[in-house]
């Protein structure tokens, strides 16, 4: 057991800052109602610091809380894909030509009506990012970044065409959802076809998580910060996973 | 003006030269072609309007069905159709609308007298030159009315719920915060959309869709907040994509103030066909300079991809391209919203200084434009207090250099779509930082070797050589090459190919004459 | 009823920023023990959308939640002395030469180790604040300010001599409650000497709030951004009161 | 350095002049006095150390014996008695402390040979330079050791838990961040207790004691971080209030860096008396000289109760006065920390440009001066957002005019004393906007007639007009008129004015004699 709780200046003193907006006049009235919702919120504790209208029906708080939750550090589990300690472009090519002998095919796109290819693209292309190199780069895969606007059934057929070993999913745009209504078309559109199981299937953007990724059925999900290095080791473990299974 | 950057008159109008000569074959091209939008547009402007029951716009229909009768026909314009249907019936515009929409094809109606059809044409762009004049004197005199009411820069915020009536009550807020500027970002894709919808729309997804409707209840709702605050809000859409001079038309009916009018943003970053793309700019940007409406140029676009600091060139060459696309199409230099963006890595030291010397080099190379400066957003972050910090410091740049148009950067742009605090928060932020440096402008001198100059003068040379071979290779193959924004666009391929029309010898568009006319255009 | 949640950029969507400190190093694991903490106050919806080491034990979190927790605006009751609507300086003076007749005499400090007179002196100093005069200018007040690190026992002995109407206690540091300790001493203090019932005891300061100097024993309390006015109106409002039942 | 502000030479000098003349009279009555604390610092050079079982320190204790036997005795210095004990128990230092604190009463033994007193006081005079020296080249060396690894200007963090064991996990996570110094505020109150704690201590209240061992515990800590670092730690304290000698006298042996230390703050806005607070800031200074420690001074206190627009002049008045009392103490410019503050109200226009034009100001007439640089406290507010970007504004100034030692602003400070998050947040802000803007010092200039340059014109002259007031009436009647931050201080007035000690013919400090040997003030 390690019990933690948010730390201002004092061990355990459970401090908190939140800022939010309520659809209410500001004033008095306002600051009270913005206090007996942080308070509702199980905080012990609460300063409303500052309050300004935002309109004549909206008003902003800035609030100062204090709370008395907590978590067992020991018993959280990591849920992220790029947690796991990655090999170098490097150590990836000696690990294809080792363990699998032939080259790994990659397919990548990004989905749906997203045009946000920054992301996908320093996954793929040559130029990697923040000086890792993208997949484009590793002589032993062959990388086919297919751009932005995507529709899943080309994607698919693509990987087809090329005979993939993975299919990488970028979506970048979370607004009502779009990324999980795109994600699940995806896969049930695998399945329907009955290629589930051919591919790899890795999923990435800022707001995708690890989790999220699995529970909408595919292999992996990674969020921001990750690099070209991290999802090659993913996949050719896996692939070595398979081919020793 | 004073210079601080003493930059070369020379250099800067050898620059201008080059995009005149640059564009040139382009105009030619141009001079020649009209296309499905274009003739749409015409149809607008003609009182075109309305949808059938499966939501295809009365203009797309009179397309369709010209094209389906016969498709040459399209080269002497869709306004010979729609007008002579108007004769032959006998109905006035909305009758008309509803017929066809309805199901009433133009094509079953013979061809009548074409002196006939012209007169009445030409009187239908009388009335519609008059109600966009209407719209420009009304603009004018609110101006005037409430004159030193408006921010310096111009405060200018988004609004992108998807729903045009949670639009309404955002934007109210925003202008009550203190915004000048209101722009409804528009749904994912419509620049995709060889349509305008029509009617008030609740269903739009990271943006609204841009309908004729949605222009009028926004365009109310902001005179009603203008009266109360005493300051003329402005209110901006998009006139990009497949449907650029369409949204351009709709805008000069409905009194909008600023579009986002880029010559090549939608061949290099929507991958539209840039035939197209040169043909539709040249007409929406006429009719936004007969309406007084502002373009703003999309030069950011080149830095969210690219990076701000060796590209920095990349927005000089296009601010100069779309100076002369913008010139040519009648756009004097205060309707010119020539582009730029606050977009370098936060961590290179003395980005800021190379920051000041982009946007004063615009402000000392296009002194009457009324400059449009981007924040932040690639850098930006989930911290959302560094990213406060560093939009405090764009709001400083911006002030700093006397920009004409100040796109109020979030807090939050790494996480979410505008809260109404983070646009408070913003227009705090810019507020207090513009307020307590105002002068900042008039006291400030760059030392003459220093690093603010030297960076001008650098980029103003890359700018150059770079125009330079544009020129040399020509600027359709320099597109299809990849030299903009590192895109290669080929070109044949693109969106909206289709949808060029060739000028046939008996062309008539009356609305395109009354605008060249109205813009001195018509002997060039 | 009129039931308001906090509002991100849609009706009742919930949304609230957060920051806090984790005493856990930064990491994916420091980032899920965020995301379980804000869950476990009730959000139903958590991203961690920064976080950052602030040493090798320590890591820093900003967060957006949803939460479903709401209030009954019409439920609420304002709870600030200076919510009410004030009398200006010359209502003020005339109220005092209608309704009572008689000059009024307030004695105001800054208490215990307390040096921030800069508050006490905005209420009482001649210049006031923000161009609201302070009670020295007011012609019908006697105002008499003793400054900083002022003693509970010293202003009492003060305000006996003066003949006091009320008593003026300014409380600025608030650190381990040492206010709530001062308050407290000052109000047993006066009843010891059974002195309570001959003064109006006002309390003020950035962090004080009415309901707090109430519980405390004070008549008001008056927080961020009072000025002499408010003061200056209840004191007087008390007084004819009194002078009236 | 260039010159930004053209400040006319002649009245730099003349302002100098005046300061000469102001604190003339004040040196000769300080030459004259000496005072409790200064011989218990006196003593703590010498060795006295611990405290009895009532926690009276053992230099108190020592006072007290002789203020209790005959109060004309003090005239003789205290040291004269305590080096006597040492002779006539025969006992080393410590062994004399225990002793002490045990009860040993030292007016009980005679006084013995003064030339043996003498010489065996002037032998532990000499073991106290020789440690003071050997801290100061510690020093040296580290700085030299990792040279370029500090930020310019330094970065400034204050920890104040109340408790030295949290103190320094928050001073180590800071250093982490970026700090380059670590100031441990004190606890409230402790300026006007006349005794200085002994030991390590838990139980501070908006700060924590300043003891000598918790100067320990804090040094051995921060020289912990800095091996990890590379990056040498200062750290600060306040050598201040009614202990002031003594304050400096640990610092000195525990090797601290810095010392607030302000020739007036006491009597101003402590209300200590006039005279003690002189004689007591001689002494102090004349000890942080000796030992390398960089003094920080107060103006920034003029600003919280004042507007700072408008007494801008005070704060370069008392610039010019702390100098001069500075230099009658023996410390050189690199030592002057001389303070003032981003305090001016953020709704003013042009306030960022004033807030320039009074820090170039300040760099310019103190070249080589690590001056000290405060944020915005009195107009932050619970908008932790706008104090933030507040903040942005103040590293920019900070970095713009070259400061020396830069105090971090807390985005929280109208809230609580700083969180450990509110502190990483301002070292990132200051680091992202000095990285950013780095080289602007270099880059700009003002122009001649514009409001910076106008501005610091203004403001020196008023500061002169002022100076000349305050010297026609004197230094201490000016005090006592309400000439300074506009409090009136009676000259008997505030508190330790029975500390004051008038010293007699017999008046012995071989402390006193050393340092103003060092100093090479013993001529003057
Ligand atoms: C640049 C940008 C654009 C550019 C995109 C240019 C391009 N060619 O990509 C342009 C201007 C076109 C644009 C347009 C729009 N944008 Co945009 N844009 C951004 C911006 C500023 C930066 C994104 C970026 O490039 N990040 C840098 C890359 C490297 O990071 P990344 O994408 O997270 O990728 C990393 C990881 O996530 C991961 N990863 C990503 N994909 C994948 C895939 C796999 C398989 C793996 C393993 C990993 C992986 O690895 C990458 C490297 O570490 C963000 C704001 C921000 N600062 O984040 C907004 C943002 C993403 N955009 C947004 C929006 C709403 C839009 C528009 C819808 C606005 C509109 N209505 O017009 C349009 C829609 C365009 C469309 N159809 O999708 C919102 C999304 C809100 C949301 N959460 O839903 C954001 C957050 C801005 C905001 N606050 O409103 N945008
Ligand atoms: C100026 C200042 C100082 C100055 C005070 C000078 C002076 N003569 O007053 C100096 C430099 C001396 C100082 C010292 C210290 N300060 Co101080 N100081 C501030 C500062 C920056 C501004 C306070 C101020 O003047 N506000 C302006 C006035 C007008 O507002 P106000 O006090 O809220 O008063 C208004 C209302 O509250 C109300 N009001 C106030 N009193 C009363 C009384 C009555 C009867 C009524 C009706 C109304 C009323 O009306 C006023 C007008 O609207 C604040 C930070 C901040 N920005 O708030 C820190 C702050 C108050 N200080 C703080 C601290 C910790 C200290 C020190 C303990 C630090 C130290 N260890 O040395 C010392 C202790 C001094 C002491 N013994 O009390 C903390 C307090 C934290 C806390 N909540 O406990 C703060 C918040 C800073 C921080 N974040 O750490 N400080
Ligand atoms: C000129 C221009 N048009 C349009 C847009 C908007 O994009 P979309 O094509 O999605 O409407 C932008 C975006 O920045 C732009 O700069
Ligand atoms: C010179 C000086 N000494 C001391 C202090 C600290 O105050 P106190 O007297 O409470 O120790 C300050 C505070 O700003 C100061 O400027």
């Amino acid at each position: 057991m390690n019990v933690i709780r948010p730390y201002g200046d004092t061990m355990d003193d459970g401090k908190v800052q939140l800022s939010f907006t309520l659809p209410a006049p500001d004033g008095a009235r306002g600051r009270e109602a913005a206090r007996k919702l942080v308070l509702s919120l199980g905080f012990k504790d609460c300063e409303v610091v500052h309050s300004a209208p935002l309109s004549a029906e909206f008003s902003f708080y800035v609030v100062y809380g204090k709370t008395e939750a907590s978590v067992d550090f020991d018993a959280v589990v990591a849920d992220e894909a790029s947690a796991d300690a990655s090999m170098g472009m490097d150590e990836v090519n000696e690990f294809i030509r080792r363990e699998l002998g032939r080259k790994v095919t990659v397919v990548g796109a990004c989905t749906g009506f997203d045009a946000h290819t920054v992301g996908i693209d320093a996954i793929m292309n040559m130029k990697g990012y923040n000086h890792h190199y993208g997949l484009e780069r590793y002589p032993e895969i062959e990388a086919y970044n297919l751009g932005a606007q995507v529709p899943n059934e080309k994607l698919i057929d693509y990987a087809v065409k090329v005979n993939a070993d993975a299919i990488l999913v970028s979506q970048v745009v979370t607004q009502k959802d779009t990324h999980i209504h795109n994600m699940t078309e995806f896969i049930e559109l695998l399945e329907a076809k009955g290629l589930r199981g051919r591919f790899i299937c890795v999923a990435g953007g800022p707001r995708i998580g690890n989790k999220l990724a699995v529970e909408l059925g595919f292999d992996v999900g990674f969020g921001r910060g990750t690099y070209a290095d991290d999802v090659a080791t993913f996949i050719v473990k896996k692939l070595a996973e398979r081919k020793g299974a | 003006m004073r210079t601080k950057l003493h930059l070369p008159k020379d250099r800067v109008d050898y620059a201008r030269q080059l995009a005149r000569r640059i564009t040139q074959p382009v105009a030619g091209f141009i001079e020649g072609h009209s296309s499905v939008t274009v003739e749409r547009a015409s149809l607008r402007l003609a009182g075109a309007d309305g949808a059938n029951a499966d939501g295809v716009p009365v203009p797309n229909l009179v397309l369709d069905q010209i094209r389906a009768a016969d498709p040459a026909l399209l080269e002497e314009g869709a306004t010979l159709r729609y007008v002579n249907a108007l004769i032959k019936t006998g109905d006035e515009v909305p009758a008309l609308n509803a017929k066809i929409a309805a199901g009433l094809d133009l094509m079953s109606l013979p061809l009548g007298d074409r002196g006939a059809i012209e007169e009445r044409a030409r009187a239908l762009a009388e009335t519609a030159a008059a109600k966009v004049k209407a719209n420009r004197l009304h603009r004018d005199r609110k101006l005037e009315e409430f004159r030193d009411r408006n921010n310096k820069p111009l405060l200018y915020l988004i609004v992108a719920t998807g729903n045009i009536y949670e639009d309404v009550k955002q934007a109210k807020a925003a202008a009550k915060q203190g915004a000048d500027v209101i722009a409804v970002i528009r749904t994912t894709a419509q620049s995709l959309l060889d349509y305008v919808p029509f009617g008030a729309t609740t269903e739009g997804f990271g943006g609204t869709y841009a309908t004729q409707e949605n222009f009028r209840i926004m365009r109310a709702a902001l005179d009603e907040v203008a009266e109360q605050e005493k300051r003329y809000i402005l209110l901006t859409n998009y006139a990009s994509g497949l449907c650029m001079p369409e949204i351009a038309a709709m805008g000069a009916l409905e009194r909008l103030d600023m579009m986002l009018n880029d010559s090549m943003y939608g061949i290099l970053f929507r991958d539209i066909n840039m035939f197209r793309t040169f043909v539709d700019q040249k007409f929406s940007r006429m009719i936004n300079a007969h309406a007084g409406i502002i373009i703003n140029t999309g030069e950011d676009n080149y830095l969210t991809t690219s990076d701000a600091f060796e590209k920095a060139y990349t927005v000089l060459a296009s601010q100069f391209l779309n100076e002369e696309f913008g010139f040519r199409a009648g756009l004097p230099p205060k309707l010119l919203g020539l582009g730029h963006a606050f977009e370098m890595d936060p961590t290179i030291k003395n980005g800021f200084l190379y920051e000041l010397a982009q946007a004063q080099m615009a402000r000392e190379i296009f002194p009457e434009h009324p400059l449009k400066y981007m924040p932040p957003t690639k850098f930006m972050s989930g911290d959302v207090f560094k990213g406060f910090a560093m939009n405090a410091m764009f709001n400083f740049v911006s002030k700093a250099t006397n920009q004409g148009i100040h796109l109020l950067g979030m807090l939050t742009e790494a996480v979410h779509t505008p809260f109404m605090m983070d646009r408070y928060l913003a227009v705090e932020n810019a507020k207090y930082v513009m307020n307590n440096m105002e002068d900042f402008y008039d006291d400030i001198e760059f030392r003459k070797d220093g690093l603010v100059v030297r960076r001008a003068h650098e980029v103003l040379s890359q700018t150059i050589s770079f125009m330079e071979e544009v020129e040399s290779i020509g600027m359709f193959d320099a597109i299809e090459r990849g030299l903009f924004a590192e895109v290669k666009r080929p070109k044949d391929g693109g969106k909206g190919f289709e949808g060029l029309i060739k000028k046939g010898p008996g062309y008539f568009n009356p609305f395109e004459e009354r605008l060249a006319s109205e813009l001195g255009l018509a002997g060039k």
